[in-house]
């Protein structure tokens, strides 16, 4: 399968003040078209800086690319993006049917968008504000802004981070439903065994470098890095259905 | 707001605070620094515009190190405007570090900002005013923050019923315009006041209009840090109030307390120049900021004699370092 | 006759109608003047709010002010020529002996509201307002002669006579003084109830007068209107009804820095120069259509006095003795307030009475001199050390020399005489504090409550001494610094001196009797003179007939000016 | 709606201790004059005696603070705030047409503040220290430190020297010869100079108020959000930027009141503006007790209107307060 993105030998920092932070060290790993590529790592590897940067939305946060190249067969356009808290994420003053029809002002897609995360029902109509709605309803709200604007992929940071453990299948299984029809997908995570419940391929980063990628199967049976030992170690028993 | 101080913020905030330093130096070291005392007045130079220092002499001799002024003698023009024309005669050299600051042998006069309508130095009775303005806001500012700090700490500390009550009381004064607040209690105030009871007075009152607002975020500060164990602890070996406040809630307040000090003292500063404007402030014999404005309130001076606005200038440009000051210390906590 | 003024006597005067009018002026921008004002309207302004609208009672310009221009006497006087000329009394004749006067009154005089003018109007004036001890009015001083009033009778509707208990020289110019109308005031004077009838709260329809104009509009802080009275019996040379005026505005402008900006704006017609704007206005005479006329020294004054019934003993010891006075008038440096207070535009002022008078102005009465190191001997004669070396004198008492001068906030002149005063004194040994307060209350704690120790105040001017009665007298409502006190030996020939030379015939007896007043004023210094100012006023081009006077200002013949386009001069009525 | 009008009526009520609080601090205020009020007032001629006999029985000085107090309360809900004894009229009338001159002046430099500040603050706030940033804060600061009556003279001066601007008071001369059309305008170039002064003073507080409040929603994750969705950057800045950035600067609006109406007061003295401060000016160099009392509940009243305007206006921006009413207001 040709690489929808290859990232070859990228550097990022961040400039704070007159400080610069080196957050991503360099880093080679390929996305392929079609996958569900998992990204895990500890807080502070830079998973987050590098989904940042796919999307175009490191300058936002004083980040800039200092070294390396990301060759792409996407525009930053066609990547959709879904944040780890969704109460956060949700402007608390503009109702929910403004926001999707700001994002694509076609009602009927916007239902379709709304069904297939299964947002329908009375209870959460398009007048509600996002205060009115759940976590879970919120982070699929979000979801279903991302697949309005029909992108290629979908970025997900830490998508169920803040979520308890039923809600966190129900949305990773929505997601194995999304990728089903050809999106592609990067999931940004933690938490290597949940990553692995859903991901065709896992790359582990460790202070902002790929310490190792290869297919979910794999990893789990022979991690070739210690590190990654430790971390399928220290997530509790998930039993793979 | 979290602060970050011994970084490389820190140089950002020394230029205001440098300058407002040489402002109280000079304001506190006004009776050597001003070349001639606040009352004192030679009517015949009234409206003096500012002398003319001289490096060269007539003859284009250069006398860098010894600068010198001349004599200075008054005409009228037909338009009856005062006009003061050298008389290069004699030279009067600058004398420096002496009894004063700046002195010239006695028939010559210096005026480094001119003189007012009754012959009086702008230049030291604007030093002589900052000192009484300074000193009026600084000590109302003190006064409300340690009222402020204490209802909101009492408030914030015992809650309930004396929480309910203070804040209401505090509420009531901020939300009195002070200028109405100010007028309305000197309108109280017995008539003959000589001027040190209406400084101590003014001080009083501006301090009763500022210290709502800071009562209230030392109240929400106390609410949260109430919560935090070390309070707790610090309860159990039997600290009282008194002590939990000072040791415990103050030092989480410096920061806001350099913020809002000095963006409120340039408040203070106006109050007591408008008072003073009005009549109903420190009165003639004494300067203060306010009542040097007065004389340059009319139209004539500022047309033929503009020197006499420096007061309002220098005023502003104090407030302007506060200001300058307390934005520079709050950015150092934004940037973070 | 004499009343309080807030500002200084460089007031402008409009006819001699019992107090000046200040001349201030309200703005209107040159291009909306063409669209502006239709008819013909006067724009003056006001320092201060007047204090009621009641002619009988008023003791201050603030008031008179506004209600000069809406009453008029049996007579009025001719600021220009001097003379006395018939007003509501068309003519009169007296007895050989000048005892008795008969005047017949003007026919076909009607008031504002329309009701005829009789003699009955006169009679309830003189006999039930003026001469009835019950009412209040200060006035009553100047009518009453040696103790004993006149008495009136109005023989028929239309004549009206007048006898004297002696000849009273000044009689027929004290008859300027305004007539009342009967059927409006009756009821209030009956009942006692005059102070507070005719107040600020009046509607404007019931203050009723015989003069050019009415009460129009009264808008609190804003402008008090008058209108013209299309009733007035008065026709100029040809004929022609008069007042020629529409409307005058007189706008309230406390901060007299907005008034020269008004009027260098357009929108005010006339503006008493100060000595300071004079270098400023001089060069815009041609740019902004005005011109400045210097019509030579004010007839007002400017003084300190000093309360010599103060509420606290020590101080009214200071104030009784004569030495103390003089110690602070030879304090005082004129010559510096004339030069820097009125650039140039002023002379010390010696005598009560000014040089603007010539006949009764004495001119060897001697000035003070500027002279601090006399006043501290004089001082040191008396007792006053400085015991504790403080720097401040003490009293033979041991309680330190430390009073209030009380002055009015709004002129800003007044304030800087007091502020330099108080230097002054300052520099030989007195602790002196300011205290501005608002004009109408100063004149209350004057004139009524005595809540007061020292004030700089203002008195205005009048043609003929006797007018100061009311000020000089000891029972006067304005004999201010000694009210109800006992009475000095120079007070006690004071009044001798004002009731002689009030009914003395011949005019040189009351000069020699005024000259002894002017020689004894000087001398005990109750009121502590400071400067007269030379009176200056830039009037627009845009008024016609304007002839300012230094006795009656600039709009004394208020009726005859006129407002023209056009820049062609008018022949002079 | 309905919750709209009990919000609204809770915030009245929250403010009403002003009310009751301002007649305690007024008496204790009469207290502190030496001497009894009234009898000055009887030395006075022009002031009738039956005048000062019916004030004294309504306002019982003599009676204990409590009774005081209570007929001090009957008379305020007689709307009889006393007498004024140098307008000779009651207070009320007095202050009635001056504090509509006080609120339209107010209102218009609160609408031009706004006006200004709003946007450049908004403008400050995205354009982070660069230099857009660095010139608005230092003039804002300079328009803090200049005190207004300075300014006012300035301008007037100004004014004076080009022409063109009226320079004082309310309205011209020919006021009440103009057409409705005319007087508006005539009012309105009366107003330039005085809101020009007290507007730009609070533009200057209200433009450093929304900057921070710009900065801190812009490090909000929902503006990354939308962003991420690519939705159109002016649509992000105004509507949703804005509206969450001017939201806590509505519950300042209250506190900003305050400030208004003191610079208000200093500005109508120095341009001879018929308002409120020229009125409480005179009563307070004049010592007219019940006038400088009348004048503080008038400012009050004026004051807690404006602060159920801004909770008004709080309710209509913020869809949470509408569903959930907070015990207090939000401390700043």
């Amino acid at each position: 399968m040709t690489p929808l993105i290859r990232i070859e030998k990228l550097e990022l920092k961040y400039e704070n003040g007159r400080k610069t932070l080196p957050a991503v060290g360099p880093l080679d790993l390929e996305i392929r078209s079609g996958e569900a590529l998992g990204l895990i790592g500890e807080s502070g590897a830079g998973k987050s800086t590098l989904g940042l940067c796919l999307l175009g939305l490191l300058a936002r946060k004083n980040g800039r690319i200092t070294g390396g190249r990301i060759v792409s067969a996407l525009k930053a356009e066609e990547i959709a993006y879904i944040p780890q808290d969704p109460q956060a994420s949700l402007d608390p003053l503009c109702a929910i049917g403004k926001f999707l029809n700001e994002i694509c002002p076609d009602p009927g897609k916007i239902t379709e968008a709304l069904r297939r995360v299964r947002l329908t029902g009375e209870r959460n109509s398009l007048k509600s504000y996002p205060h009115e709605l759940s976590g879970g309803m919120q982070q699929r709200l979000l979801i279903a802004a991302a697949l309005l604007r029909s992108p290629k992929m979908i970025i997900a940071d830490e998508p169920t981070a803040s979520l308890d453990m039923l809600l966190q299948r129900e949305i990773v299984r929505l997601f194995k439903e999304i990728q089903n029809t050809g999106i592609t997908f990067l999931f940004i995570s933690h938490n290597i065994a949940l990553a692995g419940t859903f991901c065709d391929r896992l790359a582990i980063m460790k202070n902002g470098r790929v310490v190792e990628v290869a297919p979910t199967g794999e990893i789990f049976k022979t991690p070739s890095q210690n590190y990654t030992r430790e971390l399928i170690d220290s997530t509790p028993e998930v039993s793979r259905d | 707001m979290k602060t970050v101080f011994g970084n490389t913020k820190i140089k950002r905030w020394l230029l205001p605070a440098a300058l407002l330093g040489t402002v109280f130096i000079c304001s506190a070291g006004a009776d050597w620094l001003a070349p001639y005392s606040p009352q004192a007045e030679s009517r015949t130079y009234a409206y003096h515009p500012p002398s003319r220092v001289h490096f060269r002499d007539g003859q284009g001799k250069l006398s860098l190190f010894r600068p010198f002024v001349y004599q200075t003698r008054l005409s009228f023009d037909s338009l009856r405007r005062r006009h003061y024309t050298e008389e290069t005669g004699e030279k009067f050299y600058l004398k420096f570090f002496g009894r004063r600051f700046i002195s010239v042998p006695e028939p010559a006069k210096i005026y480094l900002l001119g003189t007012d309508p009754r012959g009086r130095d702008v230049f030291s009775r604007i030093l002589f005013g900052t000192r009484v303005s300074l000193a009026a806001a600084l000590l109302g500012v003190a006064l409300a923050t340690t009222i402020g700090f204490l209802v909101g700490g009492i408030a914030g500390y015992f809650g309930g019923w004396t929480d309910h009550f203070l804040m209401r009381v505090s509420e009531f004064f901020i939300m009195i315009p002070g200028f109405y607040l100010l007028l309305a209690l000197r309108s109280t105030l017995p008539a003959g006041l000589d001027s040190r009871q209406t400084f101590l007075l003014i001080v009083l009152i501006l301090s009763m209009i500022g210290w709502g607002s800071l009562s209230r975020v030392v109240r929400g500060m106390t609410l949260s840090l109430k919560e935090r164990e070390f309070v707790a602890a610090a309860k159990v070996l039997g600290r009282g109030p008194f002590g939990i406040l000072t040791r415990h809630i103050l030092p989480h307040l410096v920061s806001y307390l350099g913020v809002a000090v000095s963006l409120a003292i340039p408040g203070y500063i106006l109050g007591e120049s408008a008072l003073s404007l009005l009549g109903l402030g420190i009165q003639d014999p004494d300067v203060s900021l306010g009542n040097l404005l007065q004389d340059c309130m009319s139209i004539p001076s500022i047309q033929l004699s503009p020197w006499v606005l420096a007061p309002g200038f220098w005023l502003a440009f104090i407030s302007f370092c506060f200001y300058l000051l307390g934005d520079r210390i709050a950015q150092s906590g934004e940037i973070q | 006759m004499i009343s309080l003024s807030p500002f200084h006597a460089h007031a402008t005067r409009t006819r001699k109608r019992w107090g000046r009018l200040i001349v201030l002026v309200l703005l209107f921008l040159e291009g909306m003047s063409s669209r502006g004002l239709s008819e013909k309207t006067l724009v003056l302004a006001l320092g201060t709010d007047p204090k009621s609208f009641n002619a009988a009672i008023s003791q201050e310009t603030s008031t008179s002010e506004v209600v000069g221009l809406l009453f008029e006497g049996l007579t009025r006087f001719d600021s220009r020529t001097g003379e006395i000329l018939p007003s509501l009394a068309e003519s009169w004749d007296s007895s050989p002996d000048g005892l008795t006067w008969t005047f017949h009154l003007r026919k076909g005089v009607e008031w504002f509201d329309g009701h005829p003018f009789t003699s009955r109007d006169v009679l309830f004036t003189f006999r039930d307002l003026l001469l009835n001890p019950s009412v209040p009015v200060p006035a009553r001083g100047i009518f009453t002669l040696k103790g004993d009033p006149l008495r009136v009778e109005a023989p028929d509707e239309m004549t009206v006579r007048f006898f004297l208990p002696q000849p009273f020289a000044p009689f027929l110019m004290a008859l300027n003084y305004p007539v009342f109308p009967e059927h409006a005031l009756r009821e209030a004077v009956s009942q006692g109830k005059l102070a507070s009838v005719w107040g600020i709260g009046e509607k404007p329809e019931n203050i009723i007068g015989t003069g050019p104009f009415k009460l129009g509009k009264y808008l609190p802080g804003e402008r008090v209107e008058l209108v013209r009275n299309d009733r007035y019996w008065r026709k100029d040379p040809r004929g022609k009804a008069l007042p020629r005026l529409e409307k005058i505005f007189l706008l309230i402008i406390p901060n007299p820095e907005t008034r020269l900006l008004k009027f260098l704006e357009g929108e005010l017609d006339v503006y008493p120069v100060r000595g300071n704007d004079y270098p400023l206005l001089k060069p815009l005479e041609e740019k902004k259509d005005f011109r400045i006329y210097e019509t030579g020294v004010d007839v007002g004054s400017h003084f300190l006095v000093f309360n010599h019934q103060d509420k606290n003993t020590g101080r009214r010891a200071w104030f009784q003795d004569q030495t103390f006075r003089e110690a602070v008038s030879r304090a005082i440096d004129r010559r510096a307030m004339a030069e820097l207070i009125y650039n140039g535009f002023a002379v010390p002022q010696c005598s009560p009475v000014s040089p603007g008078i010539p006949f009764f102005f004495d001119p060897d009465i001697p000035c003070p001199d500027y002279n601090p190191r006399s006043a501290e001997a004089m001082l040191l004669s008396e007792g006053f050390r400085d015991a504790n070396h403080d720097g401040i004198l003490e009293d033979p008492e041991g309680n330190s020399i430390d009073f209030t001068i009380l002055t009015n906030s709004e002129n800003p002149e007044r304030l800087a005489i007091a502020s330099m005063i108080r230097q002054d004194l300052s520099e030989i040994g007195m602790k002196v504090n300011l205290l501005p307060v608002e004009f109408n209350s100063l004149v209350v704690k004057l004139t009524a409550t005595g809540e007061w120790s020292a004030a700089v105040m203002g008195l205005t001017g009048s043609p003929d001494p006797h007018f100061g009665i009311t000020v000089w007298k000891s029972d006067g409502a304005l004999h201010f610094w000694n009210r109800g006190g006992i009475r000095t030996d120079w007070e006690k020939r004071l009044d001798a001196i004002f009731d002689q030379a009030a009914v003395s015939p011949d005019r040189n007896t009351r000069k020699a009797l005024y000259d002894e007043w002017q020689e004894i004023a000087a001398r005990e210094l109750p009121l502590i003179y400071t400067v007269l100012p030379k009176t200056v006023y830039a009037v627009k081009n845009r008024l016609r007939h304007v002839s300012p006077t230094p006795l009656g200002g600039a709009l004394h013949n208020i009726e005859e000016i006129d407002i023209g386009e056009s820049r062609t001069e008018e022949a002079a009525a | 709606m309905k919750t709209l009008l009990k919000f609204a009526f809770k915030r009245g009520l929250a403010a009403l201790p002003l009310l009751f609080f301002l007649p305690f601090i007024t008496l204790c205020l009469m207290h502190a004059i030496p001497g009894n009020y009234f009898d000055s007032l009887r030395m006075n001629p022009q002031i009738s005696a039956e005048t000062i006999a019916q004030y004294e029985k309504n306002y019982h000085l003599g009676a204990p603070l409590i009774l005081q107090y209570g007929y001090w309360l009957k008379n305020l809900l007689r709307l009889d705030l006393g007498f004024s004894f140098a307008y000779q009229q009651p207070v009320l009338s007095v202050l009635k047409s001056r504090a509509w001159n006080t609120f339209l002046l107010s209102g218009a430099s609160i609408l031009f503040a706004w006006g200004i500040a709003l946007p450049l603050g908004l403008l400050a706030a995205i354009k982070r220290n660069r230099w857009q940033d660095r010139i608005l804060r230092g003039v804002s600061y300079l328009g803090l430190s200049f005190p207004n009556f300075f300014l006012c003279l300035l301008f007037l001066y100004l004014a004076y020297r080009t022409g063109g601007l009226p320079l004082s008071g309310m309205r011209s001369v020919h006021y009440d010869a103009l057409t409705w059309a005319g007087k508006v305008t005539d009012i309105a170039q009366h107003m330039i100079i005085p809101v020009l002064i007290l507007g730009g003073g609070s533009a200057c507080h209200l433009f450093r108020l929304m900057r921070a409040q710009t900065v801190e929603v812009l490090d909000k994750d929902f503006v990354l959000q939308l962003e991420a969705s690519r939705i159109p950057r002016r649509t992000i800045l105004f509507r949703h930027v804005l509206r969450n950035a001017v939201n806590p600067l509505v519950t300042l609006f209250g506190m900003e009141l305050p400030a208004l109406f003191s610079g208000a007061a200093l500005v109508e003295i120095f341009t001879g503006w018929p308002g409120l401060g020229q009125v409480m000016l005179s009563a307070v160099r004049s010592q007219d007790l019940f006038l400088v009392l009348g004048n503080m509940l008038v400012i009050s009243f004026l004051l807690i209107c404006g602060n159920l305007i801004s909770d008004v206006l709080l309710i209509g921006i913020d869809p949470r307060i509408r569903a959930w009413n907070p015990p207090g207001r939000s401390t700043s």
